[in-house]
């Protein structure tokens, strides 16, 4: 019965979202009910299927030969199937109050819960090329959510972010025609797949082919030189800008990395060789890229978007560790950082949709206009900047054990990296908060518009994010164990 | 003695703190509604919520009184659980093997005492002195916050829990600098909060290597490290252990990373500078002194160039706070500049890394907070009086407030040294401590810096108390006659607690004994 | 084979629509001469039945001619559809130059 | 059983007698003989396919019942019967899609002979694809451009003459070194029977004289077909020739036509050379070079261009140096996935040529890109069946391209020295398509912005359009709906699945390839 579940999971909302436009709902009302209940159910489903776990693989539909499109539920994948179930329910209640106003919601609705079906196929993805169909789908059904606003700036933004993708998907190609043909069995085994005889001398061949592929994937996670979409992508609406660039397609991105990384290639071939010191070198090069870039801009979701990139090349840097301790750091920083930059983004966007300012300075005084949202960015910001307490500290402390456990010296340089960037998004997080709140003693408040805070459809989600980020902060322990757990199974 | 104690006095003035703060939010939103008249509903519930009653008038009494109530309260019981013997508790698990901790020990119990010492009678100075700062609520909220933070920095157990309340400790304090509202004290603030955030992360840095290496971090007297992790790690360790010095020295205002004490403290009022230069930069040496003799153990560092670089940044910046104290005009930048090179004197005390010169340091802890504070409030005065910063504006206070002069310049005694005050206790032992360390050249060049800085903190202290008694011609009189008249008196509750604190400073001076077999007791059981 | 490369080359580069038809048609006819070459054997009579002798060895292998008939015929169609198509093209445009007619199209097209 | 046996003879003689039965009939008759004939071949073919499947060998058939020199023979194993059912398939939905474009575009009287064109092109095709005589194929070559010509001139306006005479002069090149590369091989063998000349061929490899002349012959029949084919280097006529002609025409050209000389060439490899000697030899890597240069110019050329048709015409000059890619690595797996890509390509670009026509219809007849905003909208079949056809070719895993993409690298793994640089031109190739597809398909699917006539600002314009209810369109924009166009809707409906098909369950087919590529030698 599991398996029919875990099937269920991945196409109930794809086929939900594609029904969407075709059902004839009468009023609004009941539209939002149907997509809200799709995503639950979807969300309680996923859930079960995680209580009591499948063993076997489900094949949905076999390509030729060995290539087939299969699930399995593996640990990695738990994590992020459950991610992704709790955050979209919330991310979908937010964007029915965004999208009040908009006109052409259905489509937009339509491909917000495809999404969601294709998020979920990643996560459960058996082998790797089940993930890589499910890569390419999701660059493909998140183009239109950018293009929502068919404005100018919008459609040069969407056809950017397409050109970004299906070039990473390009790259990652090449990696996974590697792997299919070199590899063992293309499912993925905890220890990489590649068996040496076959690679025998070309040693050298496999560590290009795995840069080739970690940057193909690496795109979606917005590395340095292919970092130019996430900013661009702000222009879309917020709750695609925050799902998507805090939580679906960036961590797609990592979540791939991750798999190919340990689940395909195998640390044991990589750690030490010249390919991880490459990669090492620029995720930390991305890390401080991003922060500065952050610093320097005055769009508020062009700088969170900023602050994406440089969180997400922690995930990366925990990756490039190639050790289960970095493995279990990369993996609770995914999680953490979802929940921060997702709460953050909702702030940022209801400041938009109430007031229709979104430029830093602009904020002045709004804080003690808007006190529970501001309240709440700012505890995000603490988060993100790693005060002890939050949830930011602990995932930061794990990456930098791992960082400090593995003897090479690029690592602590590494931890340093880190520490300047925790640095840098205090300085660009907190000067919001300080604008908003004490925006000086000459201010003058009337200039400021009478808007009070967003209606309870906002606010909810913002709550459960903060208090899920104050749990985690104080309460990590049986959380970090389990992921420890996850890691763990690594043979290294 | 039952664990749960230790935390009373910090809940205690949370509790106050938070509901005063909660109480000035209401406040605001209060306020812009009748401002706007707009009938928008929202708002409506909004002003439907908060009590009707509060006007701003009356309800300063019941905030003064709620303030001053709870700090006595929380002070009397820190007092009570700092001397009732050690005793631990453990809060809960941040992480898998690191608990928030708390323990009471020697060091932990004196610095409550300093902290509880001078944080009363300035919570009673400020109650009067805000009156025309505006927003007390606000300010007193935090000031109760910072209380508590600091009793649990001081009784930390391990070096997360003390980092935990190291980096709270910045951002509630980072308000109070940030109190006038005015541009240039949010700029001063935001440095400050960066700077000592730069700290942090540096010192946070150094703790990843020691966690590392050690398993449970619990500060233990003489250090924890291993001989094999020394053997193997040793160069490394080194280096973090440098980069946590100058972290926490960022803090207590050491040379690479002073600039924001300058900065922040003319731009704050004048108790929240107090309580900054007087104890929140003793935090500071508090982490310096927890990460060198409780994590790391002296003799790791001993003869190492890490004790070198630290003790050659002390001196520097001894030097260069004094004489940039010396060309400072206004008043409370040149005392912030004070603190700067006071607080490396107890540096440069620490890095001697012997019994004496430690047990200097700890004394100059002491005379150091009470008397700053005492300076800083002189200064307040003059300012809520005359609103004259500069110092040469000041001449002939002296006739107008005598008493006010006159404990300015014992506190000044004292700072400087002279034979019978406390300053000289401290000063002799941190010579006597740098001698005893023999480090060859640098254990000379200590007390000869100690001497000059010494004269110039004469230097720049004492014109003022010149100026003050002796104004000399008398075309400076009728001058010096409008500024009071245009302000009353200072009033008992701010006269009060500067003679509490110049009392204080004269019996430490006078019977430092009690004292210094107390800072001895410690040392011994540290080196 | 030179016949060949004439042929071929005037295809290619010549200008005019007619003359590249004329290099068409002696490529051709120089393929088909090497082809019925091939099939010559020295010394026997074309492969046309005389005077009732039928042993094979009389005559010249008889495949090779049977193949350049076909190829005639071929390219005799196709040079008819090219000049009808030069026909066509020149009352449109009155040159035979391919280029200038392409340049002429664009001209139009705009 | 063996009446099936004469059933490839069957469907060549039919479709060539159609020719000029055809021209007697009117327009509309000869339309319907055409699709009967079509329909009829198809047919005959997937009898041939299931009887040489079940049988397990390819069976010669020699027509006249004159044994070998003289007679002429057709070989019919699986392979041949599988591309001929699929060309028929192709042509048939073809026809469908451009019916209404025939009408409108053609006069009356040139009806008829549009069918002759038809027809005989057909039976070149199948002819090609069964004869194992070589200078049968000749001549059906020969037809086949005659025919191909035809179609292109039918539409009688400057650019397309224009295009049909370069189109003669380049592909009678073709021909003319073919058919001197037929001539030197039968010079060295003595026989034009495929089968014979294979073992004298071995014969002469073996024996190690006579080397130099065969290499010749073997480098002027290839270069002869890759000019017909309009490989990289010799493909200046095919744009005009495809962009302008008529949207059956261009589509049966794209996709059947130089399938068919492709596919003569792979006969040519195996039954003439024989695979190994031919691997063996220089002409390989040519090819690998001239396939790979293919790929990355005919997309740069499609990036630069401005008119959707032409553009499609560039990109499937690259998608046939992917063809020539595959067959220059030289190694069995290559040939099967240049075979399958035969098949996607074929199958793909058609779609892509008659959607391009529907949203032609739906933005004025203009070919230009600056008035195709909002077509999808306009025309949604249209728009859908464009996306489909362009992901498939960029090669998105749900369609038919991604699979010959991922035979093309696992060929490409299986070579070490070859590798990179097919992975590499591989993956510029994708993005370079995905450059140029996609910005049509967001360009279909963005806002109208055109400057609209009665003054009101484009923002306005672009709600109304999006909120359905039809805004002034300037004069020429319509919104067509499925009703309006019932056949060509089939026929994309079709094309379409027929797409996903192919991309989802490749297994029979490819099976079916491997089996005759062994019965092939």
């Amino acid at each position: 019965m599991h398996i029919a579940v875990m099937i269920t999971v991945v196409l109930l909302p794809i086929l939900g979202g594609i029904l969407i436009p075709m059902l004839p709902f009468r009023g609004r009302r009941e539209m939002l009910w149907y997509i809200e209940a799709l995503v639950l159910i979807n969300s309680i489903l996923v859930l079960t299927v995680l209580l009591f776990q499948p063993e076997e693989a489900f094949v949905l539909f076999r390509f030729t030969g060995n290539l087939r499109v299969s699930f399995h539920l593996d640990g990695m994948g738990k994590v992020f199937a459950a991610l992704a179930a709790a955050l979209w329910p919330l991310a979908a209640l937010y964007s029915f109050e965004y999208m009040k106003n908009d006109n052409n919601e259905k489509s937009f609705f339509m491909f917000y819960v495809i999404t969601y079906g294709v998020t979920l196929g990643i996560a459960m993805a058996d082998n790797i090329l089940t993930m890589y169909f499910f890569f390419e789908m999701m660059s493909l059904v998140t183009l239109p959510l950018i293009m929502h606003t068919r404005t100018r700036e919008a459609v040069l933004a969407s056809r950017s972010y397409l050109y970004y993708m299906l070039g990473g998907a390009a790259f990652a190609f090449i990696g996974m025609i590697f792997i299919l043909s070199y590899g063992t069995t293309s499912t993925f085994v905890p220890g990489g797949v590649l068996d040496l005889n076959k690679i025998g001398d070309k040693t050298n061949m496999m560590l290009l082919v795995y840069v080739l592929c970690f940057l193909g994937f690496g795109v979606k996670t917005a590395i340095w030189p292919f970092s130019g979409w996430l900013p661009r992508a702000g222009v879309a609406p917020t709750p695609v800008t925050a799902l998507l660039h805090a939580v679906a397609v960036v961590n797609t991105g990592a979540f791939a990395t991750m798999r190919i990384t340990y689940y395909s290639f195998g640390t044991g071939l990589l750690r030490g060789t010249w390919a991880q010191s490459v990669v090492l070198l620029l995720v930390i090069f991305t890390i401080l890229y991003g922060c500065s870039r952050a610093l320097k801009e005055t769009h508020i979701k062009r700088r969170l978007a900023w602050s994406t990139v440089s969180n997400l090349s922690y995930i990366l840097f925990g990756v490039a560790l190639m050790s289960p301790l970095g493995l279990a750091g990369a993996l609770c920083h995914m999680l953490f950082h979802s929940f921060m930059k997702i709460g953050s983004f909702f702030c940022a966007g209801a400041v938009m949709h109430e007031t229709g300012r979104s430029y830093v300075h602009e904020l002045d005084g709004l804080g003690r206009k808007m006190p529970r949202v501001f309240a709440i960015f700012t505890i995000c910001g603490m988060a993100l900047m790693g005060v002890p307490g939050l949830a930011g500290f602990v995932s930061k402390w794990q990456l930098a054990q791992a960082a400090v456990a593995s003897e090479n010296p690029l690592a602590w340089v590494g931890v340093l990296a880190l520490l300047a960037s925790a640095l840098l998004t205090a300085i660009y997080m907190l000067t919001i908060s300080v604008r908003a709140f004490f925006p000086g003693k000459e201010f003058d408040y009337d200039t400021v518009p009478d808007v009070s805070d967003p209606g309870w459809m906002m606010l909810l989600p913002l709550v459960i994010f903060v208090a899920v980020i104050v749990l985690f902060g104080l309460h990590s322990q049986p959380f970090v164990e389990y992921l420890q757990g996850v890691a763990l199974s690594m043979p290294t | 003695m039952s664990s749960l104690w230790i935390l009373s006095p910090v809940l205690a003035a949370w509790i106050a703190g938070a509901f005063l703060l909660i109480w000035s939010f209401a406040e605001h939103l209060k306020q812009n509604v009748p401002k706007e008249q707009s009938a928008g509903s929202a708002k409506q519930i909004l002003a439907g919520e908060t009590p009707d009653g509060l006007s701003c008038e009356p309800g300063l009494g019941a905030v003064h009184g709620l303030a001053i109530g709870a700090l006595a309260a929380a002070a009397i019981l820190a007092l009570w659980v700092a001397w009732s013997g050690d005793g631990s508790v453990t809060l809960f698990y941040l992480m898998k093997d690191i608990p928030i901790y708390f323990q009471v020990d020697g060091i932990g119990r004196w610095f409550v005492t300093l902290v509880t010492a001078v944080w009363v009678p300035v919570g009673i100075y400020s109650a009067r002195y805000m009156r025309h700062e505006g927003e007390e609520k606000r300010f007193f909220g935090f000031y109760l916050l910072l209380y508590g933070v600091l009793v649990c920095l001081d009784f930390a157990g391990n070096l997360i829990t003390m980092y935990l309340f190291y980096e709270l400790m910045t951002l509630t304090s980072f308000p109070l600098v940030l109190h006038s509202g005015s541009r240039e004290a949010i700029m001063a603030a935001l440095k400050y909060l960066f700077y000592s955030l730069c700290g942090a992360y540096m010192g946070l840095f150094g703790i990843f290597f020691l966690y590392r290496f050690c398993t449970n971090l619990i500060f233990v007297p003489g250090g924890i490290l291993s001989q094999d992790v020394i053997g193997q790690h040793g160069g490394i360790l080194l280096a973090a252990v440098m980069l946590m010095l100058v972290g926490f020295g960022a803090k207590a205002g050491m040379f690479p990373l002073h600039a924001w004490l300058p900065a922040a403290h003319p731009v704050a009022p004048s108790p929240a500078s107090a309580v900054l230069s007087g104890i929140i930069v003793k935090s500071g040496v508090l982490a310096v002194i927890r990460v060198v003799y409780y994590i790391v153990g002296p003799d790791f560092l001993r003869g190492t160039w890490v004790q070198y670089t630290w003790m050659a940044l002390s001196l520097t910046t001894i030097f260069m706070g004094s004489l940039l104290a010396y060309r400072e005009p206004n008043l409370k930048k040149r005392l912030a500049y004070s603190t700067v090179s006071n607080l490396s004197y107890i540096l440069f005390g620490l890095a001697a890394l012997s019994p004496t010169g430690f047990t200097g340091a700890l004394l100059h802890v002491a005379f150091h907070g009470v008397v700053k504070c005492g300076l800083f409030l002189t200064a307040g005065i003059f300012l809520f009086c005359c609103n004259k910063t500069k110092v040469e504006e000041l001449t002939g206070i002296g006739q107008k407030m005598p008493a006010v002069l006159w404990c300015y310049t014992l506190l000044s005694l004292t700072l400087i040294g002279i034979p019978p005050t406390g300053g000289f206790v401290s000063k002799w032992y941190l010579a006597q401590g740098a001698l005893e360390a023999n480090l060859g050249p640098w254990s000379y060049a200590g007390p000869v810096i100690l001497l000059i800085s010494a004269l110039l903190t004469a230097g720049y202290l004492l014109p003022l108390v010149t100026k003050g008694f002796f104004p000399g011609e008398p075309g400076q009189d009728q001058e010096s006659e409008d500024i009071v008249t245009e302000r009353k008196k200072p009033g008992a509750a701010m006269l009060i607690p500067l003679l509490i604190l110049t009392a204080l400073a004269l019996v430490m001076g006078l019977f430092p004994n009690a004292l210094i077999e107390y800072a001895n007791i410690i040392s011994n059981m540290l080196l | 084979m030179i016949l060949f490369g004439i042929g071929f080359s005037n295809l290619l580069l010549q200008k005019n629509l007619i003359k590249k038809i004329i290099g068409l048609n002696i490529m051709d006819t120089a393929t088909y001469l090497f082809l019925a070459l091939k099939g010559y054997i020295d010394g026997r009579k074309a492969p046309v039945v005389v005077d009732g002798i039928q042993s094979v060895e009389a005559y010249v292998n008889p495949i090779p001619s049977g193949l350049v008939l076909t190829g005639i015929v071929v390219s005799v169609s196709v040079t008819a559809l090219m000049l009808s198509l030069t026909i066509r093209l020149y009352r449109r445009y009155h040159t035979l130059d391919l280029d200038e007619i392409s340049t002429l199209l664009k001209k139009e097209e705009k | 059983m063996d009446f099936i046996r004469n059933f490839p003879f069957f469907s060549i003689v039919l479709s060539l007698f159609s020719g000029p039965l055809s021209s007697i009939l009117g327009g509309k008759w000869a339309k319907r003989v055409n699709l009967a004939v079509i329909v009829l071949c198809g047919v005959l073919s997937g009898a041939v396919l299931w009887y040489v499947r079940r049988t397990g060998e390819a069976f010669v058939y020699t027509m006249g019942h004159f044994p070998a020199p003289w007679g002429n023979e057709i070989r019919a194993g699986i392979l041949e019967a599988l591309m001929a059912a699929f060309f028929c398939v192709i042509m048939l939905l073809c026809m469908l899609g451009g019916t209404r474009e025939r009408e409108e575009e053609i006069e009356a009287s040139k009806q008829n002979l549009y069918y002759i064109m038809v027809d005989l092109l057909l039976c070149s095709l199948l002819a090609l694809i069964y004869t194992n005589d070589l200078f049968t194929a000749y001549v059906f070559v020969e037809i086949n451009t005659i025919s191909a010509c035809g179609l292109i001139m039918i539409k009688q306006n400057g650019r397309t003459i224009e295009a049909a005479t370069r189109y003669m002069i380049m592909s009678l090149l073709g021909s003319g070194l073919l058919l001197l590369g037929l001539c030197f091989l039968y010079d060295l063998t003595g026989h034009l029977l495929m089968s014979n000349i294979q073992e004298s061929v071995h014969a002469i490899a073996a024996s190690g004289q006579y080397q130099r002349p065969l290499l010749v012959a073997i480098c002027l029949m290839c270069v002869g077909l890759a000019i017909k084919s309009a490989l990289f280097p010799f493909h200046t006529w095919l744009p005009d020739a495809y962009g302008y002609s008529t949207v059956s025409s261009a589509a049966i050209l794209s996709s059947l036509v130089s399938k068919g000389y492709i596919f003569l060439l792979v006969k040519i490899f195996y039954r003439v050379i024989g695979f190994d000697i031919f691997s063996g030899s220089k002409v390989i890597h040519v090819l690998f070079v001239f396939g790979i240069a293919g790929m990355i110019m005919g997309s740069v050329d499609a990036i630069r261009e401005s008119d959707i048709r032409r553009m499609i015409a560039y990109s499937s000059v690259a998608q046939i140096g992917y063809i020539y890619m595959g067959f220059g690595l030289g190694t069995t797996e290559g040939m099967i996935a240049s075979i399958y890509h035969v098949i996607c390509h074929g199958a793909t670009k058609s779609l892509l040529f008659v959607a391009a026509s529907g949203i032609m219809d739906a933005s004025g007849k203009s070919r230009y890109f600056k008035d195709l905003d909002g077509a999808g909208h306009r025309n949604r079949l249209a728009g859908v069946a464009f996306t489909v056809g362009s992901l498939s070719m960029v090669g998105v895993p749900m369609f038919a391209g991604f699979i010959s993409k991922l035979f093309f690298s696992q060929a490409a793994v299986g070579h070490a020295i070859k590798m990179l640089p097919t992975l590499i031109a591989l993956a510029i190739s994708t993005i370079l398509n995905a450059v140029y597809f996609m910005k049509t398909v967001i360009r279909i699917y963005s806002p109208m912005k055109t400057p609209v006539m009665d003054g009101k600002t484009a923002e306005t314009e672009n709600q109304e359009t999006m909120s359905g209810n039809p805004a002034p369109l300037p004069e020429g924009y319509r919104e067509i709906t499925v009703r309006q166009q019932p056949i060509k809707a089939a026929a994309m409906i079709l094309f379409i699945l027929l797409n996903i098909m192919l991309g989802l369950n490749s297994e029979p087919l490819i099976g079916l390839i491997e089996q005759g590529l062994e019965m092939f030698s």
